[in-house]
């Protein structure tokens, strides 16, 4: 910051308010924007006056440690409505296939996944993880993290428990097929993998 | 250096590489009359010069020369009776021009992505967590947003096996990378192999590329490769790991 | 929202906005405030006078389908001072070629993407996953995984959907490129003639 009018700087402030996660300490304002204190307090003062209570839809607020910017409470309800429900988007092919393989083989692995898919499936592993449809179930026995579905996923597929997942030999394309569903399906993926 | 720079001086041409691109293109020098060996040991001894090999601009080459290989295999091999193999050299000169002009346009929408994605760098987005009375989704809230048919039909299309893909219209893409990574790992194993027995069942355009890698290898001496007549047996040779062998042996006796 | 003036809905929306983690689209905002269409539109308008370049330290941005926050680019150097935020390294031209071909043939296999770049696409396809750029869009149907870009591309290249990427033809050469390609060929046939 070199020429630095106040408002300027509250400009400033604000942005690197709006980013940090947490409160951040005068110090480190200071530092960042490379001004003196004064300087800084000046642009703190400016910006509490924009942020005044009423004024926007977000307040600053001095916290323990430091100063953070919060949402207006008059925003609470129609944030719950917002955020506070379960992420359904429409599932991407890798996150069915993934949820599939969950769903009928649980636990599963994910490297067993990655062997049924014949791709790497971490992205649509933690995404499944994060909407809450699946979770994890303790470890293998070689330290690889197992997966299961979770009560959310029940509720969200209109499921009153795992036995009512759709019959698998619905969908089966060789449904005489009397080997176990897990080999078989890692036996497909191989032959996919396959160049 | 742009691979396109490349100073050739053969029988039948003398300019940089993608002129001759161009004329062969354009039929004014008959690609059966180009010894493309030549290109490739003058690109070589560019290498040799520069020192550093530079993958992107190798690849290139690569590119351009197989392309230059499989146009030339057509014209020396007699008329194909299958449909949709029958190009003339003509329309297979169409096609490379067509390919390469297809490649230049997504080259360029690929660098205007690239000052796209600098000029919208300074727009810093929030990533912060929730707040925690945000958090917690309610179950008793959630209703039902998918049809449990999606993970049967997701399901039985993980269990079919694919079919055998029809690979005639694609045309074999070799890394030169993946191949010195081939090359290595087999002299790992064995400090000789014979190139047919390992890489005789291998398509044309893999041998190809495994030959340039082997020149690589020998440039670099991680290997030397001898033929003792036309078409005979090409025997490869791991001359590092011998090399290196030799030097701990030596660094340990030393101590000891 | 049972007061609503523009005023305050436009401070609800700020707030939301300040909260969600990605761009909210125009139909989610109106079910979280409970307002009709012209209500919220009238909103995000008046925020957007407020929040003009120049004015605070967030601006207002229309990406990736919805609309979201963003901090002034006058704070960015400030920004990586504080939160030691490293730069998005740039695209290698394998990548930026990569992302063009499935930003504009997508859904597109990696199959396809290696014919047209005449190269083997893999490690670039590999890290345009990995940086959230592109994603799996199911399978060809010789089991090939096929790609389109994310949403997380639309935002951080600053579209508002795929519609906005400049139009291809911009990029196919020139007439008087094809023009100059003839004159060295008709140069180098004579050249060849002349000896």
């Amino acid at each position: 910051m070199s020429d630095g009018s106040a408002a300027e700087l509250a400009r400033i402030v604000e942005a690197l308010l709006f980013l940090a996660p947490d409160p951040v300490p005068v110090g480190e304002l200071i530092e960042a924007c490379e001004v003196s204190e004064v300087q800084l307090r000046n642009a703190l003062d400016l910006l509490a006056e924009e942020l005044a209570p009423g004024r926007r839809g977000i307040v600053l607020r001095e916290v323990a440690g430091g100063w953070a910017l919060a949402t207006d409470p008059a925003a609470e309800a129609a944030a719950r409505r917002l955020l506070a429900r379960p992420k359904t988007p429409p599932l991407t092919a890798a996150q069915a296939e993934t949820l599939a393989i969950v769903a009928y083989l649980q636990p599963v692995s994910r490297p067993e996944i990655a062997r049924i898919r014949g791709v790497s499936s971490e992205s649509a592993v933690q995404t499944l993880g994060e909407r809450g449809l699946i979770e994890e179930a303790g470890r293998s026995r070689f330290g690889a993290v197992i997966y299961r579905t979770s009560a959310l996923f029940e509720r969200l597929f209109g499921l009153r428990g795992l036995e009512d997942l759709p019959d698998v030999s619905k969908f089966d394309p060789t449904p005489e097929d009397a080997a176990d569903l897990r080999e078989r399906l890692l036996e497909a993926g191989e032959q996919r993998a396959a160049p | 250096m742009r691979t396109a720079d490349l100073e050739l001086d053969l029988d039948v041409f003398t300019g940089p590489f993608d002129l001759l691109l161009a004329v062969v293109l354009r039929e004014e020098v008959s690609l059966l009359e180009v010894e493309l060996g030549a290109v490739v040991v003058a690109y070589v001894g560019h290498l040799e010069e520069e020192g550093d090999l530079d993958l992107e601009a190798a690849t290139e080459f690569l590119v351009l020369v197989a392309a230059l290989l499989e146009l030339k295999s057509r014209l020396m091999l007699p008329a194909e009776e299958e449909a949709g193999l029958d190009l003339g050299p003509e329309e297979a000169a169409d096609e490379l021009l067509a390919r390469m002009l297809e490649y230049r346009r997504y080259r360029d929408a690929g660098a205007e992505l690239g000052r796209r994605l600098a000029a919208e760098a300074p727009y810093l987005h929030r990533a912060a967590p929730l707040p925690p009375e945000l958090r917690r989704v309610s179950i008793e809230a959630a209703v039902r947003a998918y049809d449990p048919d999606r993970l049967g039909v997701a399901l039985g299309d993980l269990l079919s096996a694919p079919p055998v893909p029809d690979t005639s219209h694609i045309r074999p893409t070799v890394s030169l990378e993946r191949r010195l990574g081939v090359v290595r790992a087999l002299l790992r194993r064995a400090s000789r192999i014979d190139f047919d027995e390992q890489f005789g069942s291998e398509d044309r355009l893999t041998q190809a590329v495994t030959i340039f890698a082997l020149l690589e290898l020998h440039k670099k001496g991680e290997a030397t490769w001898s033929q003792h007549e036309n078409f005979g047996p090409i025997e490869v040779r791991g001359e590092m790991v011998e090399g290196r062998g030799r030097r701990v042996e030596a660094g340990a006796g030393g101590r000891g």
